[in-house]
């Protein structure tokens, strides 16, 4: 389905991501995203991966960036995410709502890996236990309790002004709270953020709406979400396969056994049929209904692949150290990380039955 | 048929819920399965409550249920010094049960249960530690064990044991039980970190280098070790299938109070119908899970205990504990990662995998059912 | 707790097996299946031989599953003469229990419940047949009936109607309950036929063209007919339940045979691991429908009714039974399609939609608990 | 997806479909496919639909073949399961394997619409039910029990002669039993056939193993199998997508209950991936592996569909004049039709797994 190019990056980007980030994804999960990788990730081009040259970026198009974080998230799907938010969840809307002055210095200093940045975006999402910020007389006040990458330097976040929601690009300034037990993505840091600052740097990002500028964010990272789902489920259903090889019971290798092997097999060809659904759709122009659809789709299918391998690993399959687990527990912090489920739904099928339905 | 529990029973229930509620801090949920540390503490107090109490199995049952829908790390380790002390009650001898049982059922020895190997899961005959025996009325036991609950804590260890060479074609004759004491010369145990889930809970490797069994350690006959386990298995598999309907109904608890709390903050939530079908959908498996393992308990407490049964409620609860979680997590969203259900949802995994995985459940429910209506059928033929 | 069945009860349940096994013959399944014809005599005989009393509602449940285990077809219609009865036991006159219920309750008039309209089905109070008080002791009806059971064979029919202008906002206000009889002038009644499946029971579409009902009539008092309704959905949900029940274990049969059968002529499906696993996940859940199914029956049957319990195994008992026949198809691949599970599987799929679908009664169960749990966050804030 | 050419085709056999089978599809059902059906299929070039010109066909590639049982699908699974009879089980094997009298004879009468034909292949069916056929001294014995369009006129059939397998073609010479009760494809006759004959024609069709054969002719109809359970799908869901659009309860249409139309919406949305998976496969060169498992993945859809579609029409659902339940009916009888089940899914284990699996 890949032309020659994708193909020859693919290949370039599971080497990279086989012999100097596997080795690594554990100390990852448990030490975070050190200098060293983001050394990498910058001599890579990866960290500015959609951004244009100018501003110090690799250019990569809808597919490549896919290429990127599916091979990247089948050994590390912290890294992965922490790559799409700097891509997906900064450089992106900068790129289309920000100043010039913004791209210069931040694309910039992201793609150098002299900063990161996050999208405060649990505005947009269902929640009892958050609260809007509020700017009055230029400051911004408040806490957001569930900021990914809380460490990083750049925050675009939404802000209530005079009953006004309006999206800023602010330069930190906020108090890091206590990091929160991680379901997933533990290479991430997620925590509270307080904040009690005068806007920095250039502000007001785009003009729209900010919720609405939030779900149109959101939006556009379908195909990278579904790209990091797609890499998960590949690999921790790969890894189920060559275990079940190897790995006997009753005096007979668990692929024997057929609920097992047609388990896996079933599994891997939905596999099969959602990549190739997803480059298609990466490759086309872009179709937000195919594009939520999928998304959906693959994360019901890393949450499902990670479930059986689990089980096919058996107690094994329980321990940080095999690097089966984490993916149970990524897949579903990756759902709950995707967007408003209720609203994504809703959003289809008012496509599909050309209507306004689903209000009940 | 009567479905209602005992005013008593449920009395109790009150008491061990409320006792859970109580003990199980924010502070010790949180820091245990942090650390990954057991919390004895905990365990004394529960002993002392006087909430444990083998002769009353229908209280124990409730015990792990409640406790596990508080808190499965805490809970657990709470209770499972008991682990296999059922085998010592039907099996051991004067000695074992003065020197061992009766401590292990005060709580002032702390026991383990031993099966599981490396290379060994599911398939319990399969298991290579071998004792040979010394003819000096000792026994040489050399082999090491996986996944021991316990592990690092014990005072004692019922322990599977290859006792002759094994047979290819009768792999489950030649095994024997034993009671392997951690002091004894040759033992070691390794704890194992970085569980998913019922991280409070201790869990080892055990090594045996040459240990030495004296022959009052043996269990029952020699030979019968893989039946002691089945039969155990009938035991513990319902505790398990507890354990999930805990889990289970806890999520649910976490799905309801989220509801209840967006309702009185004004979120129409709880008027959608998305809401309503997925609280329908988890109730009715949870009702069904814990009827299920109160049928197979109901079997087992008057002796009478059905392998099917059981197996149907141990696979069933642990599906429905998985399940329910994942459910809670989808609805609660953000606001479900931060909080205990976070938790929940990494414990309720590993009911589908210890004492039996749920593969190994069905075989066992298919089994029994195939055979018995191939007789039926021959019967009438 | 008590999970066991009483030996009466199962020698009964033995006794309509065999009934089932005997009077439901292969030409008769058929036949009625493919005419869409009622079978009349079959009925007759079960209440000959006194298998239906309603004084025994243990009785009636197992009647209910052990005849739909068999045929859903010929068993349901064999019982089915009954319909509504406990409306009329509940809320009737005495010149209404002497007139009708009694006949009813000897197998000597038929009776119907007629509640849905083409516009209304699980929106019970979007009903639009309306009587109009003729002021001189009688009402004028007009209206029509959609989907209604023995509609072209009842002698008289429990029928629901709007008695007073509707208020929106109360639309469940202003119905009442009142007996039609198929003699009334005004009253007419079509066959439904094409139905994929029970195609042995009797369907109809009720028209009520300006049909006098009688003041005598009435059921209970005037206006409350939707609670009655409600009230009889309580019962009438544990029969369809049972039914449901019935039906996944008829294909349970199937699956057992099927598989015994092979192993006896050497083919190893039996052997085969994935056969193990679907008839461990089948039995699973058959077994948990019908815990479901005996405690909401056992809860009644105390006059202590549950609706959550009710909507649970009526829920989860018709998911099972389609459930159940898609596996046992699966399994029988090309031998299913022309033995008698074809059919099971076009009978199972009704469970889901009739007396409440699916989606209705996830709706009862999910609006209680929402509210409780509700009420108790309150009671401690 | 589909290219200019395909899309008119698929416009074309449309609107076919839906003014002139439509109307009929009830009747397909209670009656089976009359000679005016027979007719207008012939004029269109439907019956000899993957047959060389040179025989009378309409040359259609796998792409044009799936459109084309796509779209009769929609309204009559029948018909469309007819025609894949025909070109699929009968046409395609005398090509691949018959005589040049073969061909120019069965293949110009099934394109004319002179005569059908059919293929039994319950052999490769784990079943008790049935006989294997038998040759002695030339004539065949034995009684099959399950034939779809057992009226036809010709049979493709394996028989066991001194034990081994061969497939042959014979002019009918069966004497078809009593109808069987009919699950579903109720417009095609489905029956037990007897034989007492001596083979007509020219006998041998294929030098191979008969059952190996009988596999190949399955393996190869797996993307019209696909076609069909595509279009039944698309078909019964469309439908209770737009009754849930008018049919109120409680005060509103049915599509405004979340949950409802979120599981219509989801089943599209897999529709729509299984779809474009299809084509790619159909314009791809064959894989066998793509192909079994999108069969596997489009029937079970097609069953969901159409168990979901009951549900929301309720009561009418179950009536056979909505013609909704046909495809509950259907959809598991070409679920059972389809092959077999576990030697296909170990198939497509061993392929994955690149090793022979799935053996208990």
């Amino acid at each position: 389905m890949l032309n020659e190019e994708l193909r020859f990056l693919k290949q370039t980007i599971y080497d990279f991501s086989t012999k100097e980030i596997a080795p690594k994804a554990l100390n990852i999960e448990e030490n975070g995203i050190d200098s060293d990788i983001i050394f990498r990730m910058v001599e890579m081009g990866f960290m500015g991966a959609v951004a244009p040259t100018e501003y110090d970026g690799s250019a990569l198009d809808n597919a490549g960036y896919a290429v990127l974080l599916e091979e990247i998230a089948k050994n590390s799907p912290s890294l992965a995410f922490y790559l799409m938010i700097q891509n997906s969840f900064v450089i992106m809307p900068i790129l289309k709502y920000g100043s010039e002055e913004q791209k210069r210095i931040v694309i910039h200093e992201i793609a150098k890996g002299e900063a990161s940045g996050t999208l405060i975006y649990s505005d947009i999402l269902d929640t009892v236990d958050d609260q809007i910020l509020t700017i009055k007389d230029g400051k911004i006040s408040g806490t957001k309790n569930y900021v990914m990458n809380s460490s990083g330097k750049y925050f675009i976040l939404n802000t209530n002004e005079d009953g006004k929601n309006r999206l800023l690009l602010i330069k930190s300034g906020g108090s890091k709270g206590k990091e929160h037990a991680k379901l997933g993505f533990r290479g991430i840091s997620f925590s509270p953020v307080s904040f009690d600052t005068t806007a920095g740097l250039s502000d007001y990002i785009g003009t729209g709406d900010g919720k609405k500028l939030l779900s149109e964010i959101i939006d556009n990272s379908a195909i990278a979400m579904s790209a990091i789902a797609l890499g998960m489920s590949e690999s921790v259903i790969s890894k189920a396969i060559e275990y079940s090889k190897v790995r006997y019971a009753f005096g007979y290798p668990l692929a024997d056994f057929q609920p097992l092997a047609f388990a896996m097999s079933e599994t891997y060809g939905e596999l099969n049929i959602m990549r190739n659904e997803l480059y298609r759709i990466a490759t086309s122009p872009l179709d937000l209904q195919d594009a939520l659809t999928i998304k959906h789709n693959l994360i019901e299918l890393a949450k499902k692949s990670s479930k059986l391998a689990i089980q096919i690993h058996g107690g094994y399959g329980y321990l940080e150290d095999f690097g089966i687990e984490k993916f149970y527990r990524d897949s579903m912090f990756l759902s709950v990380l995707s967007g408003n489920r209720v609203a994504e739904l809703t959003a289809i099928s008012n496509m599909i039955f050309g209507a306004e339905v689903a209000k009940i | 048929m009567d479905f209602s529990i005992s005013p008593e029973l449920e009395e109790f229930r009150n008491k061990v819920r409320s006792f859970a509620l109580r003990e199980f801090t924010e502070e010790l949920k949180h820091k245990h399965d942090e650390e990954e540390s057991y919390p004895e503490e905990i365990r004394k107090k529960v002993f002392k409550d006087g909430l444990v109490d083998v002769s009353k199995p229908w209280e124990m049952l409730i015990t792990m249920e409640e406790f596990c829908r508080v808190d499965p790390g805490l809970g657990l380790s709470s209770i499972v010094s008991l682990f296999g002390n059922e085998i010592l009650m039907f099996h051991g001898s004067d000695y074992q049960r003065e020197k061992y049982l009766e401590k292990v059922w005060k709580g002032d020895l702390i026991s383990g249960f031993a099966v599981t190997e490396p290379n060994a899961g599911s398939d319990v005959a399969g298991i290579s530690s071998y004792m040979k025996n010394n003819g000096d009325g000792t026994w040489l036991l050399n082999g090491g064990k996986m996944f021991i609950t316990n592990g690092t804590i014990a005072d004692i260890f019922l322990t599977l044991v290859r006792s002759s060479p094994v047979d290819v074609a009768k792999k489950h004759h030649g095994l024997s039980m034993v009671i392997v004491e951690k002091n004894m010369k040759g033992f070691s145990a390794n704890k194992i970190k970085g569980k998913m889930g019922v991280r409070a809970t201790n869990t080892g490797e055990l090594s045996f280098d040459n240990v030495v069994i004296p022959e009052s350690n043996i269990v029952g006959e020699i030979g019968k070790g893989f039946y002691y386990v089945m039969e155990f298995f009938n035991i513990s598999r319902i505790y398990v299938a507890a354990q999930a309907v805990g889990i289970a109904q806890g999520a649910l608890d976490y799905i309801l109070n989220y509801v209840a709390v967006n309702k009185k903050t004004g979120n129409d939530m709880a008027d959608k119908e998305l809401t309503s079908f997925l609280i329908a959908e988890v109730t009715t498996r949870v009702e069904a899970a814990r009827l299920l393992t109160y049928r197979a308990a109901s079997l087992l407490f008057k002796f009478t205990p059905d392998p099917v049964a059981t197996s149907i409620a141990k696979y069933y609860a642990a599906e429905t504990a998985t399940y329910a979680t994942e459910k809670a997590m989808e609805l609660l969203g953000i606001d479900g990662v931060t909080t205990d259900l976070e938790r929940l949802y990494r414990d309720a995994k590993i009911t589908e995998i210890w004492e039996g995985t749920s593969e190994i459940e069905k075989l066992t429910i298919a089994r029994m059912l195939i055979k018995n209506k191939i007789k039926e059928v021959e019967q009438h033929a």
